[in-house]
Protein backbone atom coordinates (compact mmCIF):
# COMPACT_ATOMS: atom_id res chain seq x y z
CA UNK A 1 0.00 0.00 0.00
CA UNK A 2 1.04 3.62 -0.73
CA UNK A 3 -0.02 6.92 1.26
CA UNK A 4 1.08 10.10 0.65
CA UNK A 5 0.71 12.87 3.31
CA UNK A 6 0.37 15.95 3.75
CA UNK A 7 0.63 16.17 7.42
CA UNK A 8 2.80 14.85 10.05
CA UNK A 9 2.33 11.06 10.54
CA UNK A 10 3.37 8.77 13.70
CA UNK A 11 5.56 5.75 11.99
CA UNK A 12 4.68 3.53 14.76
CA UNK A 13 1.37 4.35 15.31
CA UNK A 14 0.76 3.97 11.36
CA UNK A 15 2.71 0.77 12.05
CA UNK A 16 0.26 -0.69 14.65
CA UNK A 17 -2.86 0.78 12.86
CA UNK A 18 -1.54 -1.18 9.07
CA UNK A 19 -0.76 -3.99 10.79
CA UNK A 20 -3.80 -4.82 12.69
CA UNK A 21 -5.76 -4.87 9.76
CA UNK A 22 -4.03 -7.61 8.31
CA UNK A 23 -5.31 -10.91 7.91
CA UNK A 24 -1.61 -12.39 7.13
CA UNK A 25 -1.06 -11.65 11.47
CA UNK A 26 -0.09 -15.57 11.54
CA UNK A 27 2.25 -16.16 8.75
CA UNK A 28 4.69 -13.09 9.60
CA UNK A 29 7.80 -13.95 10.89
CA UNK A 30 9.72 -11.29 9.74
CA UNK A 31 9.26 -7.31 9.69
CA UNK A 32 11.55 -4.73 8.81
CA UNK A 33 10.88 -1.08 8.88
CA UNK A 34 12.84 1.79 7.65
CA UNK A 35 12.17 5.55 9.17
CA UNK A 36 13.39 8.57 7.26
CA UNK A 37 13.57 12.00 9.70
CA UNK A 38 14.07 15.34 9.12
CA UNK A 39 17.50 16.27 10.54
CA UNK A 40 17.57 19.93 11.85
CA UNK A 41 21.42 20.07 10.05
CA UNK A 42 22.79 19.33 6.60
CA UNK A 43 25.82 19.35 4.85
CA UNK A 44 27.21 21.68 7.75
CA UNK A 45 24.34 24.47 8.02
CA UNK A 46 21.57 24.67 10.22
CA UNK A 47 17.83 23.71 8.33
CA UNK A 48 14.59 24.91 10.47
CA UNK A 49 12.13 23.64 7.68
CA UNK A 50 11.66 21.72 4.36
CA UNK A 51 9.42 21.44 1.43
CA UNK A 52 8.61 18.01 0.00
CA UNK A 53 7.46 18.62 -3.77
CA UNK A 54 5.85 15.88 -5.72
CA UNK A 55 4.32 15.30 -9.06
CA UNK A 56 1.11 13.60 -7.50
CA UNK A 57 -0.02 11.21 -9.99
CA UNK A 58 3.52 9.87 -11.26
CA UNK A 59 4.66 9.74 -7.44
CA UNK A 60 1.72 7.45 -6.58
CA UNK A 61 1.62 5.50 -9.96
CA UNK A 62 5.65 5.08 -9.28
CA UNK A 63 5.56 4.03 -5.62
CA UNK A 64 2.60 1.33 -6.01
CA UNK A 65 4.58 -0.25 -8.70
CA UNK A 66 7.48 -0.03 -6.75
CA UNK A 67 5.28 -1.93 -4.14
CA UNK A 68 3.66 -4.99 -6.86
CA UNK A 69 6.95 -5.83 -8.05
CA UNK A 70 8.67 -5.78 -4.48
CA UNK A 71 6.25 -8.05 -2.96
CA UNK A 72 6.67 -10.08 -6.08
CA UNK A 73 10.14 -10.15 -6.40
CA UNK A 74 11.37 -10.66 -2.59
CA UNK A 75 8.12 -13.12 -1.94
CA UNK A 76 7.10 -10.43 0.69
CA UNK A 77 3.77 -10.97 2.13
CA UNK A 78 2.83 -7.36 2.55
CA UNK A 79 4.70 -3.31 1.75
CA UNK A 80 3.86 -0.05 3.04
CA UNK A 81 5.52 3.11 1.54
CA UNK A 82 4.09 6.27 3.68
CA UNK A 83 6.27 9.27 2.56
CA UNK A 84 5.60 12.87 3.68
CA UNK A 85 5.00 16.00 1.12
CA UNK A 86 4.49 19.75 1.80
CA UNK A 87 5.97 21.42 4.96
CA UNK A 88 7.99 19.41 6.85
CA UNK A 89 10.02 20.33 10.25
CA UNK A 90 12.86 18.96 12.18
CA UNK A 91 11.94 15.45 13.78
CA UNK A 92 8.87 14.95 11.35
CA UNK A 93 9.44 11.37 9.87
CA UNK A 94 9.49 11.86 5.82
CA UNK A 95 9.33 8.31 4.60
CA UNK A 96 8.54 4.97 5.87
CA UNK A 97 9.25 1.52 4.43
CA UNK A 98 7.73 -1.51 5.88
CA UNK A 99 8.38 -5.11 4.29
CA UNK A 100 6.48 -8.43 5.96
CA UNK A 101 7.82 -11.89 5.08
CA UNK A 102 7.93 -14.90 6.64
CA UNK A 103 11.59 -15.22 6.81
CA UNK A 104 14.20 -12.16 7.52
CA UNK A 105 16.57 -11.91 5.09
CA UNK A 106 13.93 -11.27 2.55
CA UNK A 107 12.19 -8.31 4.49
CA UNK A 108 15.97 -6.96 5.26
CA UNK A 109 17.11 -6.90 1.78
CA UNK A 110 13.52 -5.67 0.69
CA UNK A 111 13.32 -2.69 3.12
CA UNK A 112 16.67 -1.76 2.00
CA UNK A 113 16.20 -2.31 -1.86
CA UNK A 114 12.84 -0.54 -1.85
CA UNK A 115 14.36 2.56 0.00
CA UNK A 116 16.99 2.64 -2.41
CA UNK A 117 14.76 2.82 -5.21
CA UNK A 118 12.16 5.47 -3.78
CA UNK A 119 15.14 7.32 -3.19
CA UNK A 120 16.94 7.31 -6.97
CA UNK A 121 13.75 6.84 -8.55
CA UNK A 122 10.76 8.63 -7.01
CA UNK A 123 9.57 12.01 -8.13
CA UNK A 124 9.97 13.86 -5.07
CA UNK A 125 12.36 17.09 -3.97
CA UNK A 126 13.07 18.89 -1.44
CA UNK A 127 13.66 22.20 -0.51
CA UNK A 128 15.36 23.08 2.58
CA UNK A 129 14.87 26.40 4.59
CA UNK A 130 17.98 27.36 6.00
CA UNK A 131 18.51 30.86 8.39
CA UNK A 132 18.88 32.99 5.55
CA UNK A 133 16.97 31.50 2.35
CA UNK A 134 16.24 28.29 1.00
CA UNK A 135 18.05 25.88 -1.71
CA UNK A 136 16.71 22.74 -3.49
CA UNK A 137 18.68 19.47 -2.12
CA UNK A 138 20.67 18.83 -5.62
CA UNK A 139 20.87 15.19 -5.35
CA UNK A 140 21.07 11.92 -2.97
CA UNK A 141 23.55 9.93 -1.91
CA UNK A 142 23.29 6.24 -2.78
CA UNK A 143 23.77 3.53 -0.42
CA UNK A 144 26.18 1.11 -1.77
CA UNK A 145 25.18 -1.95 0.21
CA UNK A 146 21.62 -1.31 -0.88
CA UNK A 147 21.33 -4.66 -3.36
CA UNK B 1 -3.72 12.04 -39.18
CA UNK B 2 -3.35 16.24 -38.28
CA UNK B 3 -0.47 18.37 -39.15
CA UNK B 4 -0.36 19.10 -34.95
CA UNK B 5 -0.79 17.23 -31.88
CA UNK B 6 -1.81 18.70 -28.03
CA UNK B 7 0.29 18.32 -25.43
CA UNK B 8 0.61 18.86 -21.44
CA UNK B 9 3.96 20.22 -19.91
CA UNK B 10 5.31 20.12 -16.74
CA UNK B 11 7.92 21.37 -14.61
CA UNK B 12 9.00 20.75 -11.42
CA UNK B 13 11.41 21.37 -8.44
CA UNK B 14 14.04 23.62 -9.12
CA UNK B 15 13.34 23.55 -12.62
CA UNK B 16 9.77 25.30 -12.35
CA UNK B 17 11.51 28.10 -10.59
CA UNK B 18 14.28 28.24 -13.36
CA UNK B 19 12.70 28.26 -16.13
CA UNK B 20 9.30 29.82 -14.65
CA UNK B 21 7.31 27.48 -16.15
CA UNK B 22 4.80 24.82 -13.75
CA UNK B 23 1.76 23.71 -16.22
CA UNK B 24 1.47 24.25 -20.12
CA UNK B 25 -0.84 22.63 -22.82
CA UNK B 26 0.12 23.52 -26.60
CA UNK B 27 -0.01 22.39 -29.93
CA UNK B 28 3.33 21.10 -31.56
CA UNK B 29 4.02 19.38 -34.91
CA UNK B 30 3.80 15.77 -35.50
CA UNK B 31 6.50 13.73 -34.75
CA UNK B 32 8.02 16.22 -32.17
CA UNK B 33 10.36 14.69 -29.17
CA UNK B 34 10.84 15.26 -26.19
CA UNK B 35 13.76 17.47 -26.83
CA UNK B 36 12.28 19.64 -29.24
CA UNK B 37 9.49 20.37 -27.38
CA UNK B 38 12.11 21.72 -24.65
CA UNK B 39 13.67 23.60 -27.01
CA UNK B 40 10.38 25.19 -28.14
CA UNK B 41 9.02 25.97 -25.39
CA UNK B 42 12.77 27.89 -24.06
CA UNK B 43 14.75 28.48 -27.12
CA UNK B 44 17.24 30.56 -24.89
CA UNK B 45 17.73 27.82 -22.53
CA UNK B 46 20.49 25.22 -22.75
CA UNK B 47 18.47 21.58 -21.41
CA UNK B 48 20.53 20.84 -17.79
CA UNK B 49 23.22 17.81 -17.88
CA UNK B 50 20.89 16.12 -15.37
CA UNK B 51 17.55 16.53 -16.57
CA UNK B 52 15.22 13.65 -15.77
CA UNK B 53 12.07 13.54 -18.03
CA UNK B 54 8.79 12.00 -18.02
CA UNK B 55 6.02 11.29 -20.45
CA UNK B 56 2.09 10.24 -19.27
CA UNK B 57 3.81 9.59 -15.65
CA UNK B 58 6.66 7.24 -16.74
CA UNK B 59 10.15 7.84 -17.01
CA UNK B 60 11.15 8.25 -20.78
CA UNK B 61 13.97 10.10 -22.56
CA UNK B 62 14.43 13.24 -24.83
CA UNK B 63 14.96 11.30 -27.85
CA UNK B 64 11.27 9.86 -27.62
CA UNK B 65 8.71 11.33 -29.56
CA UNK B 66 5.64 12.90 -28.65
CA UNK B 67 1.86 11.70 -29.19
CA UNK B 68 -1.45 13.66 -29.33
CA UNK B 69 -2.51 13.98 -25.98
CA UNK B 70 1.05 13.26 -23.82
CA UNK B 71 1.77 14.69 -20.50
CA UNK B 72 5.65 15.44 -20.69
CA UNK B 73 7.36 16.40 -17.22
CA UNK B 74 10.97 17.87 -17.21
CA UNK B 75 12.70 17.62 -13.34
CA UNK B 76 15.72 17.48 -11.59
CA UNK B 77 17.49 14.22 -10.08
CA UNK B 78 14.93 13.48 -7.47
CA UNK B 79 15.45 13.52 -3.50
CA UNK B 80 12.88 12.13 -1.51
CA UNK B 81 13.14 9.90 1.19
CA UNK C 1 19.15 -0.56 25.89
CA UNK C 2 18.15 -4.16 26.64
CA UNK C 3 15.05 -5.26 27.56
CA UNK C 4 13.71 -8.80 28.46
CA UNK C 5 10.05 -9.17 28.63
CA UNK C 6 8.18 -12.33 29.96
CA UNK C 7 4.87 -10.55 28.67
CA UNK C 8 3.49 -10.01 25.55
CA UNK C 9 4.56 -6.73 24.28
CA UNK C 10 3.74 -4.37 21.07
CA UNK C 11 6.39 -3.62 18.97
CA UNK C 12 5.62 -0.33 17.96
CA UNK C 13 4.41 1.08 20.91
CA UNK C 14 7.60 0.01 22.32
CA UNK C 15 9.10 1.84 19.52
CA UNK C 16 7.25 5.41 20.11
CA UNK C 17 7.59 5.21 23.70
CA UNK C 18 11.13 4.54 23.80
CA UNK C 19 11.84 7.42 21.24
CA UNK C 20 10.11 9.73 22.52
CA UNK C 21 11.90 9.95 25.83
CA UNK C 22 15.51 10.15 23.82
CA UNK C 23 17.05 13.45 23.72
CA UNK C 24 18.56 12.72 20.41
CA UNK C 25 15.78 13.22 17.97
CA UNK C 26 16.55 16.19 16.14
CA UNK C 27 19.69 14.78 14.88
CA UNK C 28 18.33 11.16 13.86
CA UNK C 29 18.08 10.74 9.83
CA UNK C 30 17.33 6.61 9.72
CA UNK C 31 15.38 4.48 12.13
CA UNK C 32 15.95 0.54 10.78
CA UNK C 33 13.60 -1.63 13.43
CA UNK C 34 13.54 -5.46 12.72
CA UNK C 35 10.59 -7.27 14.45
CA UNK C 36 10.94 -11.35 14.66
CA UNK C 37 7.30 -12.81 15.29
CA UNK C 38 6.01 -16.65 15.88
CA UNK C 39 4.95 -17.97 13.08
CA UNK C 40 1.82 -20.39 13.49
CA UNK C 41 3.86 -23.11 11.31
CA UNK C 42 7.48 -24.49 11.38
CA UNK C 43 9.56 -27.27 9.56
CA UNK C 44 6.19 -28.61 7.50
CA UNK C 45 4.09 -28.63 11.28
CA UNK C 46 1.46 -26.32 12.91
CA UNK C 47 2.71 -24.87 16.04
CA UNK C 48 0.79 -23.59 18.65
CA UNK C 49 3.16 -22.17 20.87
CA UNK C 50 6.51 -21.83 22.04
CA UNK C 51 8.28 -21.53 25.39
CA UNK C 52 11.86 -19.47 25.30
CA UNK C 53 14.56 -20.61 27.65
CA UNK C 54 17.48 -17.78 28.58
CA UNK C 55 20.53 -17.59 30.96
CA UNK C 56 18.92 -14.75 32.69
CA UNK C 57 22.52 -13.04 34.11
CA UNK C 58 24.01 -14.08 30.45
CA UNK C 59 22.01 -13.27 28.43
CA UNK C 60 21.15 -9.96 29.32
CA UNK C 61 25.16 -9.50 29.76
CA UNK C 62 25.53 -10.54 26.30
CA UNK C 63 22.55 -8.33 24.87
CA UNK C 64 24.05 -5.24 26.90
CA UNK C 65 27.59 -5.59 25.09
CA UNK C 66 26.66 -6.09 21.95
CA UNK C 67 24.05 -2.90 21.71
CA UNK C 68 27.27 -1.42 23.26
CA UNK C 69 30.07 -2.36 20.64
CA UNK C 70 26.91 -1.65 17.63
CA UNK C 71 26.56 1.69 18.75
CA UNK C 72 30.10 2.13 18.37
CA UNK C 73 31.23 -0.09 14.91
CA UNK C 74 27.94 1.32 13.59
CA UNK C 75 28.51 4.87 14.56
CA UNK C 76 24.85 5.18 15.68
CA UNK C 77 23.11 7.50 18.02
CA UNK C 78 21.40 4.19 19.82
CA UNK C 79 20.33 0.88 19.91
CA UNK C 80 17.83 -1.06 21.09
CA UNK C 81 16.96 -5.02 21.61
CA UNK C 82 14.01 -6.18 23.47
CA UNK C 83 13.51 -10.20 23.18
CA UNK C 84 10.39 -12.02 24.61
CA UNK C 85 11.48 -14.89 27.21
CA UNK C 86 8.88 -17.68 28.68
CA UNK C 87 5.91 -18.52 26.49
CA UNK C 88 5.05 -17.30 23.27
CA UNK C 89 1.78 -17.64 21.34
CA UNK C 90 1.68 -17.79 17.69
CA UNK C 91 1.56 -13.82 16.62
CA UNK C 92 3.35 -12.27 19.07
CA UNK C 93 6.49 -10.46 18.70
CA UNK C 94 9.33 -12.29 19.89
CA UNK C 95 12.68 -10.17 19.39
CA UNK C 96 12.67 -6.34 18.03
CA UNK C 97 15.92 -4.64 17.28
CA UNK C 98 16.03 -0.79 16.36
CA UNK C 99 19.15 1.47 15.63
CA UNK C 100 19.11 5.34 15.22
CA UNK C 101 21.91 6.80 12.88
CA UNK C 102 22.31 9.84 11.32
CA UNK C 103 22.47 8.45 7.91
CA UNK C 104 20.67 5.33 6.42
CA UNK C 105 23.36 2.92 5.26
CA UNK C 106 24.31 2.80 8.97
CA UNK C 107 21.01 2.11 10.38
CA UNK C 108 20.59 -0.45 8.02
CA UNK C 109 23.61 -2.58 8.22
CA UNK C 110 23.56 -2.45 12.09
CA UNK C 111 20.35 -3.64 12.71
CA UNK C 112 20.77 -6.93 10.17
CA UNK C 113 24.12 -7.40 11.79
CA UNK C 114 22.80 -7.06 15.24
CA UNK C 115 19.81 -9.94 14.71
CA UNK C 116 22.69 -11.86 13.20
CA UNK C 117 24.96 -11.85 16.40
CA UNK C 118 21.72 -12.42 18.53
CA UNK C 119 20.49 -15.07 16.50
CA UNK C 120 24.00 -16.93 16.53
CA UNK C 121 25.43 -16.03 19.73
CA UNK C 122 22.95 -15.03 22.66
CA UNK C 123 22.00 -17.31 25.11
CA UNK C 124 18.21 -17.84 23.96
CA UNK C 125 16.50 -21.32 23.34
CA UNK C 126 13.04 -21.91 21.62
CA UNK C 127 11.11 -25.18 22.05
CA UNK C 128 8.05 -25.05 20.04
CA UNK C 129 4.93 -26.87 21.23
CA UNK C 130 3.27 -29.38 18.39
CA UNK C 131 -0.20 -31.05 17.87
CA UNK C 132 1.55 -34.11 19.32
CA UNK C 133 4.24 -33.08 21.65
CA UNK C 134 6.98 -30.85 21.49
CA UNK C 135 10.40 -30.25 19.97
CA UNK C 136 13.46 -28.11 20.35
CA UNK C 137 14.51 -25.96 18.00
CA UNK C 138 17.39 -27.09 16.92
CA UNK C 139 19.57 -24.56 15.32
CA UNK C 140 19.12 -20.69 13.30
CA UNK C 141 19.47 -20.43 10.01
CA UNK C 142 22.17 -17.71 9.34
CA UNK C 143 21.49 -15.02 7.01
CA UNK C 144 23.76 -15.04 4.14
CA UNK C 145 23.63 -11.14 3.38
CA UNK C 146 24.70 -9.78 7.00
CA UNK C 147 27.57 -8.63 7.01
CA UNK D 1 46.48 -22.50 47.64
CA UNK D 2 43.85 -25.42 48.61
CA UNK D 3 43.47 -28.57 46.33
CA UNK D 4 40.03 -28.35 45.72
CA UNK D 5 38.10 -25.24 44.28
CA UNK D 6 34.23 -24.71 44.41
CA UNK D 7 32.36 -24.17 40.90
CA UNK D 8 29.00 -23.40 40.19
CA UNK D 9 27.57 -25.83 36.94
CA UNK D 10 24.61 -25.16 34.98
CA UNK D 11 22.88 -26.76 31.71
CA UNK D 12 20.41 -24.91 29.98
CA UNK D 13 17.24 -26.12 26.90
CA UNK D 14 17.88 -29.63 26.03
CA UNK D 15 21.23 -30.24 27.58
CA UNK D 16 19.31 -29.55 31.00
CA UNK D 17 16.02 -32.19 30.00
CA UNK D 18 18.73 -34.78 28.18
CA UNK D 19 20.84 -35.28 31.28
CA UNK D 20 19.10 -34.51 34.21
CA UNK D 21 21.10 -31.13 35.53
CA UNK D 22 19.95 -27.70 35.65
CA UNK D 23 22.28 -25.86 38.36
CA UNK D 24 24.94 -27.66 40.81
CA UNK D 25 27.43 -26.67 43.06
CA UNK D 26 30.22 -28.79 43.94
CA UNK D 27 34.44 -29.10 44.72
CA UNK D 28 36.54 -30.14 42.33
CA UNK D 29 40.29 -30.98 42.01
CA UNK D 30 42.74 -27.80 41.40
CA UNK D 31 43.26 -27.13 37.55
CA UNK D 32 40.15 -29.01 36.07
CA UNK D 33 39.12 -28.46 32.79
CA UNK D 34 35.99 -27.26 31.54
CA UNK D 35 35.61 -30.76 29.85
CA UNK D 36 36.81 -32.73 33.07
CA UNK D 37 34.16 -31.17 34.59
CA UNK D 38 31.39 -32.50 31.98
CA UNK D 39 32.82 -35.86 32.52
CA UNK D 40 32.97 -36.01 36.85
CA UNK D 41 29.55 -34.84 36.24
CA UNK D 42 28.44 -37.08 33.43
CA UNK D 43 30.99 -40.05 33.41
CA UNK D 44 28.58 -42.08 30.78
CA UNK D 45 27.43 -39.47 28.61
CA UNK D 46 29.46 -38.12 25.91
CA UNK D 47 29.99 -34.69 24.78
CA UNK D 48 27.78 -33.59 22.53
CA UNK D 49 29.59 -32.35 19.26
CA UNK D 50 27.81 -28.77 19.33
CA UNK D 51 28.22 -27.90 22.85
CA UNK D 52 28.80 -24.54 23.83
CA UNK D 53 30.12 -23.17 27.04
CA UNK D 54 30.47 -20.41 28.87
CA UNK D 55 32.57 -19.29 31.74
CA UNK D 56 31.17 -16.64 34.30
CA UNK D 57 28.44 -15.52 31.91
CA UNK D 58 30.88 -15.44 28.96
CA UNK D 59 31.71 -17.81 26.03
CA UNK D 60 34.62 -20.05 26.95
CA UNK D 61 35.68 -23.51 25.23
CA UNK D 62 36.23 -27.09 26.69
CA UNK D 63 39.96 -26.70 27.43
CA UNK D 64 40.07 -23.85 29.57
CA UNK D 65 41.27 -24.34 33.33
CA UNK D 66 38.53 -23.81 35.78
CA UNK D 67 38.90 -20.95 38.84
CA UNK D 68 37.59 -21.15 43.04
CA UNK D 69 34.16 -19.60 42.26
CA UNK D 70 33.75 -19.64 38.46
CA UNK D 71 30.24 -20.73 37.21
CA UNK D 72 30.33 -22.85 34.13
CA UNK D 73 27.52 -23.30 31.92
CA UNK D 74 26.74 -26.12 29.41
CA UNK D 75 24.00 -25.66 26.54
CA UNK D 76 23.16 -26.31 22.90
CA UNK D 77 23.30 -23.81 19.58
CA UNK D 78 21.23 -21.39 20.48
CA UNK D 79 17.92 -20.59 18.67
CA UNK D 80 16.66 -17.07 19.80
CA UNK D 81 15.62 -13.95 17.62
Amino acid sequence: MVILLQETFDPWQQMQHYQSQQDWQNSVGATAVFVGTMRDFNEGDSVSGMLIEHYPEMTAAYLEALVTTSIEQYQLLDCLIIHRTGSIKPADAIVLVACWSAHRAAAFDASRAVMEKLKSEAPLWKKETLLQGSRWVEKNTPDANAF
Amino acid sequence: MSETITVRVRFFASFREQFGLSDETLSVANNTTIRQLFKLLLPDAEIPDRILVARNQEYSDLGQVISDGDEIAYFPPVTGG
